[in-house]
């Protein structure tokens, strides 16, 4: 109990320090992959600071609520990853969390926050099979929807889990707004959307929206670390390694390819929850 | 899966030092030809008004009873027309671009007098040199 | 209207580094509808003959655009040396089309940036126009201008390349061939790109002809329309065929633009190899007569300059017909239909140039 | 003689009456359109319709007065529609007909027709 | 210290300009000039801008259009007019569609010369209007920001817009 | 058991006298105090059996049994002379055999069976008995103000409103019947009136559609109305009991019941609206609003699934509970897939009625104690948000003229009431931690657990098809639009008392889900699958649950709405007119912003999804029973 506390306390705190720092870290790997010099690693953090102190405005007054739900409910999700809760419960409070964020979009009733945010909704479409195919497999595998069932198993759950861990990877992508799949919303301008879902939000709100990506990254890298613990602290440096370099690996793939269009995000995530996830679930059935 | 062209292109870069010039920093260095401003030799200056008739943006103007010869920097393109037209020869192209300000720059040159024909000798009045920046009156 | 989505795209819209406006009405995603409106950039500078002489309009004129500035430049000035029949002196042709070629340059690999940056393709984009700037450095060095260049004039040009210069430049652009050669992999064989390029905005050769398409639109329709082939300034004495291919599509376009980028190259070679020595200009006087129809490919396809004369320094008419406007009945007949996420994709192709349209 | 001389110089005049006409066998006989431009004359209004063939220029030279309505060629050439509405705007020409009608908004302008202004 | 001199997001548009300053402004968003160093951030979005790039002149069919992505920025906001056009006409000063600078319709910070603006002047003009960001951010929390005309029609739009 | 009796008769009672007295004034007292008295004596029932949690009545009457035949011998009549004046042949094909046969069975074989227990009461009736009497109570009342709108709306044609609240009425008679029967006969005759009343509540308006509908619901239902018989026919002559509770216990005690399990449970699918069945509920939707409220929610279709529940015990890895669970899931994904392409607000909420109904369903064709209890959940959930969500449709249909969604623009501001529930109902449909998720997240771990690796791949593609849905019409409910006039005050005051109760009920047995586990489920289920361990499921996160919900609850009330930010205009890409709902457009005039949500015809239009769902649940259903004739023969 004082343990599961103590990791919860610890992700609200720490969360957004690696969030930012990661997400600083990815601007100046971009950068440096564009052949550029790139902004300070603490860009992230200047950002949302300097976000915090612009004048405050909101087309209406309800979308700041919803944006601050969104902001909590991604908080509490991840408190219950950390907690060791249930995997099923953190992914429902995480499409809870995504609700609210499509909805202060519609809300504002302005064209480009609405395409964005439709294309938000296609994004969860498309991925959230996977991701519950992720919480099925460690349940086949361990028994439990757990996290703290999962974490104390024993044995390492990659080796089994091996299709629903590229998967998981390739739904990361989606997961992380990165290009070839940042449909709805991404740091750059200069695409078709505007800024997309985020086009009506500003200063605070705005800075909500970027915190809540940290402390979003962070639990989503969790799962990544979830596929290589076996219970002993091996297992756990090679998750923290898995974590990072699946980190690095998605700035890769953001620059090396375009965007594609929602109908290819659809599919070809559908294809890979049925090819990689579902074939992997049914092995699962006859081994276990 | 698709086939990423680009990744090695990308990883060479990220190890490779970035192709930034790190301005300001480190200064810029320009070309010969650059065309940043115009400069005036104010002693060659006859106040014919050449380059203020044929200034296609208008941005020169000569005043003959006062000796000035005045330029709006923010209205100047940089065209090299006045340098072309001056009988004198004594406007030129410098390299360096006038910098950006928080109101429009006027120049404002006074042109001296040329030395009385008679009196070969200049007097010791020596011209106020330095261009002259003006805040703008709006 | 059941489930059509009416929104505006533009005039402000960070996809289109200029103004245009589309009414567009989409269902899903699918552009149903797209209406253009331009005339934010109208500025009406044709009518500046009446205050600027013809010598000097030259300046008004290049700045109808700054992409392919000295095109217009050209243009204008074979405009005015046409109706007044006056001939340019062959180093001038030389070096007007050096110049104009690396303009080519710098203008596709700007276009292949921006589109890469269309698809959301940054680190491409980035890549592009690093190498971009190597042209600009020449150009730079060579006229003192990134952008406008003030070189060409009426009887000739204004500035000479010395020999040095022109075998640096050779050595320069030997080099970024390579680069180009392998952004041209990029481009051409990335599934990614492919994924949004191939099949999108298919215009057919018909429909090519019957909108009257022009430049590398046209050519990547199967058109083999090139107004280089005309002869002016040194193209008639360089070796070159048009490229042509006939996807049709997005990648049709793609495909023509980066080949004409080695092409240019190329021709700049030749170019240097051949150039003559000689005058850089004729003494041009007296008032303008006559009326003489010219025609450039610049980057983006054939533009038209119509001077005429009336027998005073100012020129009674200036007209540009520029390569944007001739695109636009093709843009919206490929707009019908395709996803909002291939509409800057289109609007790209045909390589919007937004200024010159309006002028 | 160079081909772009040639080109340069091609005018030939045209009724007003023939446009149609002359527009429609030229596009049988595989022309293009390449541009339409007006010109405020003292007669009136000079349009030049430019056609290409195989990079060879033909322009149709068409003088109207002012108050003469013309054609639209958006019938032969839908392209033309750009040409027409500019001719509209910014100089007043009188069009009938055309397929896209911007009714003086294509380009916007402070004063209307500019090229000729009616005061 | 505030920190919008830190993270100074751009916003860029085109006025009636040709082009040239506008892809002067792109490049320096490129490997070349690297505008990204400074925290700057190219964003399409008024509502997220913090610096306001205005290049060309305004005309008659620009001026609604720059003085609405204006109205949109939340403060503290500067606006910087860049290249000839935009401070003050340029060679198109005379046409007849054209009304003159930037500051015919809204209020401008800093001017950048050039015809076109070089990448470097456009540094330049980005890190002289953080100096005055900042200025404007500490006068934010001392005095009610002042009522341009602008801020006034955006408040007779926010009454219209007032649901029951 | 004077309860039972009077919930069964009494509705007939106002039926009957609602046919008879056509006032206005004495129909609204009539329909106002028999709601009343039907929603208080279920309640009544609830209070009275529930300590005892299970009861069998030893009551026998050869009269019923000879009143039954007659009756269901004059409906077959009816059918028969309708299917002649409408030229629907199948339907009188199917009446003219199945008919007979029925009676000829009760005449010959049938009557020596002995039937001990005709009438019963277990929990899941009673849960049964308090959905039909509350819900179904309250779509009446909603009825009243609406049938006098449709009235005035459709004047100048015969006021058939008496016809129409008799059919109201009778139905719950019926459906009382059907959950309290144990004698299969009975259960079959209340299965037909209902089918019957179905009928004649689709075909109301007499219009073309309505009456091509409702005869395709009609010879639907017969269609399952045979497979029940052939049960029957199976259990009398094979099995000697028509006992419903009876053929169960053989099925626990290890004796194949799996082909009248499978008949019946095929009767169930056609009834439960499922694939390939699935249309006729769909076609429902010609008739007004209340009837597919009642249709959809409270009676007909649940129905169909309360039987597929009862039977669960004997599902599984049979053969029967295979085809049921298969059909479920098939049913879940491809109707999840088409509601995506409707944008017609009656046709989301009949998709989600079928993929639910789907749901539970696979549910209780896995027949585990876990599956059951989603199942039950979800039939609870289910009955409650869509009663409310088709209410809400009904009102925002005859207030702002269209049932379609993409016409409620603007709602929030319009009538934010009414919108304010169609949140909380849609919220209620498919969020965490409302109510029908808890119950999805159930289904996932039986499903799990039952090995079916397919249905949960089912589950997971078919919920997040589900959120897109769901999503979509919630953002449209949630997008504030400037200047919309507030039109709410049109509502008449019947639809407030309903909608409103409705909203609380959807919070209340949201909230007190936990209870209506541990205090009905758990105990029902400990009963039918006797010696399997107890403990929810769901124990541990409960808690979790409810502060989460609690969130939910409080976060609004503390928050919404209130900002002191400047309110500006939206971005328009700098083409804003001034007013948020206009731009310039190309020919400088202002035009109107649109926004819709997508559709996505080409990957999930109807045609496309029904027809693949279709194939597939017929292809199992029909090798499911070639299997077994097989085997039998
Ligand atoms: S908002 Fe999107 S683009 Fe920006 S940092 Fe977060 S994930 Fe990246
Ligand atoms: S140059 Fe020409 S215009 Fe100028 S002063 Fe001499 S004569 Fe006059
Ligand atoms: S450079 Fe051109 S614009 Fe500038 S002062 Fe000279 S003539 Fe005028
Ligand atoms: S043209 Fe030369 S000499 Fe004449 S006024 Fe200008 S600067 Fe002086
Ligand atoms: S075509 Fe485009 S790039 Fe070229 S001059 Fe015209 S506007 Fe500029
Ligand atoms: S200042 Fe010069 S380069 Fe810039 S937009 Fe104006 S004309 Fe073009
Ligand atoms: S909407 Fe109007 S016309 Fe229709 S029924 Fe209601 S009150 Fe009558
Ligand atoms: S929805 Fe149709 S059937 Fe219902 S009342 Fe209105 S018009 Fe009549």
């Amino acid at each position: 109990m004082t343990t599961m506390i103590l990791w919860v306390i610890a992700y609200l705190i720490f969360a957004p320090l690696v969030g930012g720092i990661l997400a600083g870290l990815d601007r100046i790997v971009s950068a440096r992959m564009q052949g550029r010099v790139g902004p300070p690693i603490l860009q992230p953090f200047y950002d949302v600071l300097k976000l915090m102190e612009k004048e405050a405005l909101t087309v209406n007054k309800v979308q700041d609520f919803y944006v601050m739900c969104f902001l909590i409910f991604i908080i509490i999700t991840g408190g219950f990853f950390f907690a060791g809760g249930d995997l099923l419960l953190v992914i429902f409070s995480l499409t809870l969390a995504s609700v609210f964020l499509i909805v202060a979009a519609f809300s504002s009733n302005s064209p480009y926050a609405q395409i964005g945010a439709e294309r938000e909704l296609l994004q969860i479409m498309a991925y959230e099979p996977m991701v519950l195919m992720t919480a099925v497999g460690f349940y086949m595998f361990t028994g439990s929807f757990r996290v703290s069932d999962i974490l104390t198993f024993g044995q390492m759950p990659l080796l089994y889990l091996i299709g629903i861990f590229f998967g998981y990877l390739f739904i990361l992508t989606i997961k992380f707004r990165k290009s070839p799949f940042d449909l709805s919303m991404s740091h750059h301008a200069h695409q078709e959307l505007v800024k997309g879902l985020t086009t009506e939000f500003s200063g605070k709100t705005l800075a909500m929206i970027e915190v809540a990506h940290w402390y979003e990254n962070i639990f989503l890298l969790g799962f990544v670390f979830l596929f290589f613990v076996n219970g002993t602290p091996l297992g756990i440096a090679l998750g923290v390694v898995v974590c990072l370099v699946a980190y690095f690996l998605e700035v890769l793939i953001d620059n090396s390819y375009a965007r594609m269009k929602w109908q290819f995000t659809l599919k070809s995530s559908w294809v890979i929850a049925i090819t990689a996830g579902f074939i992997n679930l049914v092995v699962l059935r006859f081994m276990f | 899966m698709f086939v990423s062209k680009i990744s090695k292109l990308v990883l060479r870069s990220l190890f490779k030092k970035p192709a930034t010039k790190m301005y300001p920093v480190v200064p810029r260095v320009w070309e010969e030809r650059t065309r940043g401003h115009i400069g005036i030799v104010e002693e060659d200056c006859i106040l014919c008004g050449i380059c203020m008739r044929k200034c296609p943006t208008n941005c020169i103007t000569v005043d003959r009873n006062k000796r000035k010869w005045i330029i709006e920097r923010m209205q100047c393109i940089q065209c090299g027309c006045c340098v072309e037209v001056c009988p004198k020869q004594c406007l030129t192209m410098e390299q360096a671009y006038t910098t950006p300000e928080t109101f429009k720059v006027v120049d404002t040159h006074d042109i001296p007098a040329p030395p009385p024909k008679a009196a070969p000798v200049a007097p010791a009045a020596p011209a106020q040199e330095a261009p002259k920046a003006e805040a703008p009156t709006a | 209207m059941g489930k059509r989505t009416i929104i505006p795209f533009g005039p402000q819209h960070p996809v289109l580094p200029e103004p245009i406006h589309l009414d567009l009405v989409i269902e899903d995603e699918t552009v149903v509808e797209a209406i253009p409106s331009i005339g934010f950039i109208h500025r009406g500078l044709e009518k500046l003959v009446e205050k600027k002489e013809y010598a000097e309009m030259v300046y008004v004129i290049e700045r109808v655009c700054g992409i392919c500035s000295f095109g217009h430049g050209w243009g204008y000035c074979a405009a005015v040396e046409g109706a007044m029949d006056i001939q340019v002196p062959r180093r001038a042709e030389y070096l007007r089309t050096i110049w104009h070629e690396l303009s080519r340059i710098h203008s596709h690999l700007l276009w292949l940036g921006l589109l890469a940056d269309g698809f959301g393709f940054e680190s491409l984009f980035m890549h592009t126009w690093k190498i971009r700037e190597t042209i600009l450095d020449i150009l730079e060095k060579t006229t003192g201008g990134r952008v406008i260049f003030s070189v060409c004039k009426v009887g000739g040009v204004r500035k000479d390349v010395d020999a040095e210069t022109l075998k640096e430049i050779d050595e320069i652009l030997a080099k970024i061939r390579a680069e180009i050669e392998e952004l041209k992999e990029v481009f051409l064989e990335d599934d990614s790109i492919k994924n949004r390029l191939c099949g999108v905005g298919y215009l057919s050769k018909e429909d090519a002809i019957e909108l009257c398409a022009v430049g590398p639109m046209a050519r990547a329709s199967g058109l083999r329309l090139d107004m280089r082939l005309n002869g002016d300034g040194a193209y008639g004495e360089l070796d070159f065929e048009p490229v042509v291919t006939d996807e049709g599509d997005c990648y049709g376009r793609t495909k023509v633009r980066i080949f004409e980028v080695l092409q240019s190259i190329d021709l700049i070679h030749q170019a240097i190899a051949q150039i003559p020595e000689g005058e850089l200009s004729v003494p041009v006087s007296g008032p303008a007569t006559g009326e003489f129809m010219a025609r450039i490919e610049q980057p983006r396809g054939e533009a038209y300059y119509y001077a005429k004369g009336n027998g005073t320094k100012f020129l009674e008419r200036m007209r540009v017909r520029t390569p944007t406007n001739m695109n636009i009945p093709a843009l919206v007949k490929t707009l019908q239909g395709c996803d909002l996420a291939d509409v800057p994709m289109l609007v790209l192709t045909i390589d919007p140039c937004i200024s010159c349209t309006e002028r | 003689m160079k081909q772009n001389i040639i080109n340069g110089k091609n005018f030939v005049t045209l009724a007003s009456s023939e446009l149609i006409e002359k527009l429609t066998d030229l596009k049988a006989d595989g022309y293009r359109l390449g541009q339409i431009c007006a010109t405020k004359v003292s007669e009136g209004f000079e349009i030049i319709y430019s056609m290409d063939k195989d990079h060879s220029l033909l322009n149709l030279k068409l003088t109207i007065p002012e108050e003469e309505e013309i054609m639209s060629v958006t019938g032969v050439y839908w392209a033309a529609f750009i040409y027409e509405n500019e001719m509209q705007d910014l100089f007043g020409v009188k069009i009938k007909h055309m397929a896209l009608n911007y009714g003086g908004h294509f380009f916007k302008v402070s004063e209307p027709t500019p090229w000729n202004p009616k005061k | 210290m505030s920190y919008v001199t830190k993270s100074p997001w751009v916003i860029h548009y085109d006025g009636s300009s040709c082009n040239g300053c506008d892809i002067e402004v792109l490049a320096c968003l490129t490997p070349m000039y690297d505008v990204e160093r400074f925290g700057i951030i190219n964003t399409g979005n008024p509502k997220h801008a913090d610096v306001f790039l205005v290049t060309g002149a305004i005309n008659e069919q620009n001026k609604g259009v720059v003085q609405q992505i204006y109205d949109q920025m939340p403060e503290p906001k500067v606006v910087v007019a860049v290249g000839i056009c935009a401070t003050s006409g340029g060679i198109f000063k005379e046409c007849y569609n054209i009304l003159g600078g930037t500051d015919t319709v809204i209020p401008v910070d800093v001017y950048v010369p050039g015809c076109a603006a070089r990448p470097e002047a456009i540094i330049d003009g980005v890190v002289k209007g953080l100096s005055v960001l900042a200025e404007k951010k500490a006068a934010m929390g001392k005095k009610p920001v002042e009522t341009a005309p602008a801020a006034e029609a955006a408040a007779t739009e926010t009454e219209m817009k007032e649901e029951a | 058991m004077g309860t039972i009796f009077f919930l069964i008769v009494f509705p007939l009672v106002v039926a009957v006298a609602l046919l008879v007295l056509k006032t206005d004034a004495i129909r609204d007292m009539l329909v106002r105090v028999a709601a009343i008295v039907i929603g208080a004596a279920s309640i009544y029932l609830a209070v009275q059996y529930y300590g005892t949690g299970g009861e069998m009545f030893d009551f026998h009457s050869e009269t019923l049994n000879y009143l039954f035949m007659v009756i269901e011998a004059l409906l077959a009549v009816v059918v028969i002379v309708l299917g002649i004046k409408y030229k629907k042949y199948l339907a009188l094909v199917l009446a003219a055999i199945q008919t007979p046969i029925l009676i000829w069975f009760e005449l010959t074989i049938g009557h020596h069976v002995n039937v001990v227990n005709n009438i019963y009461i277990d929990r899941l009736s009673i849960v049964m008995v308090l959905i039909i009497g509350i819900i179904g109570s309250l779509i009446c009342v909603y009825a009243l103000p609406y049938m006098k709108d449709f009235q005035h709306h459709h004047h100048g044609e015969k006021d058939r409103r008496p016809w129409f609240f008799f059919l109201l009425f009778l139905f719950l008679s019926a459906m009382f019947g059907i959950v309290v029967s144990n004698n299969l006969v009975w259960l079959h005759f209340f299965w037909e009136i209902t089918t019957l009343c179905s009928f004649f509540l689709i075909g109301f308006t007499k219009t073309k559609e309505a009456i091509d509908n409702s005869f395709r619901a009609l010879i639907f239902n017969l269609m399952g109305g045979f497979g029940f018989v052939l049960a029957i026919l199976v259990l009398g002559t094979y099995y000697n009991t028509l006992e419903l509770s009876t053929m169960i216990l053989y099925g626990t005690m290890g004796y194949s019941v799996v082909l009248p399990a499978a008949l019946l449970a095929f009767a169930g699918i056609t009834k439960a609206a499922q694939m390939p069945f699935s249309s006729w509920l769909l076609g429902a939707m010609v008739a007004p609003t209340p009837t597919s409220a009642l249709l959809h929610s409270s009676t007909m279709v649940k129905a169909g699934v309360f039987l597929i529940i009862k039977l669960s015990p004997v599902l599984g890895w049979n053969m029967a509970g295979i085809m049921t669970m298969m059909v479920g899931g098939i049913t879940f994904l491809f109707a999840s897939f088409a509601a995506i392409s409707q944008s017609n607000a009656k046709r989301v909420l009949a998709y989600s009625t079928v993929a639910n109904l789907g749901l539970i369903v696979a549910c209780a064709g896995i027949g585990t104690y876990a599956a059951v209890w989603a199942a039950v959940m979800l039939v609870i959930f289910h009955a409650i948000t869509k009663s409310l969500l088709f209410l809400c449709v009904g009102t925002a249909e005859h207030n702002i003229g269209s049932r379609d969604i993409e016409d409620m623009d603007g709602l929030f501001g319009r009538m934010p009431r009414l919108a304010t529930f169609m949140i909380v109902g849609i919220s209620g449909m498919f969020l965490a931690p409302l109510g029908m998720l808890v119950s999805k997240w159930a289904a996932m771990t039986a499903f799990i657990d039952s090995g079916n690796i397919l249905l949960v791949a089912i589950i997971c593609f078919g919920s997040a098809a589900t959120a897109f849905y769901w999503t979509k019409w919630l953002g449209k409910m949630t997008a504030i639009m400037a200047r919309r006039e507030n039109i709410q005050d049109h509502v008449h005051k019947e639809e407030w008392v309903v909608l409103g109760t409705l909203t609380g009920m959807t919070i209340i047995a949201i909230m007190a889900f936990p209870i209506i586990s541990s205090g009905i489920l758990v105990p029902y289920l400990v009963n039918v699958f006797a010696g399997v361990d107890a403990a929810s499921l769901l124990s541990g996160n409960m808690f979790i649950m409810t502060a989460m919900l609690a969130l939910v609850i409080l976060l609004p009330i503390l928050f919404f709405g209130k900002t002191n930010k400047k309110i500006v205009p939206i971005y328009l890409s700098g083409a804003n007119v001034g007013d948020d709902l206009r731009f310039t457009d190309s020919f400088q005039q202002p035009k109107e912003v649109s926004l819709k949500n997508w559709y996505m015809e080409d990957y999930f239009g109807e045609v496309k999804m029904s027809r693949y769902g279709n194939i597939a649940s017929a292809v199992v259903i029909i090798a499911v029973m070639a299997m077994m004739l097989g085997g039998v023969l």
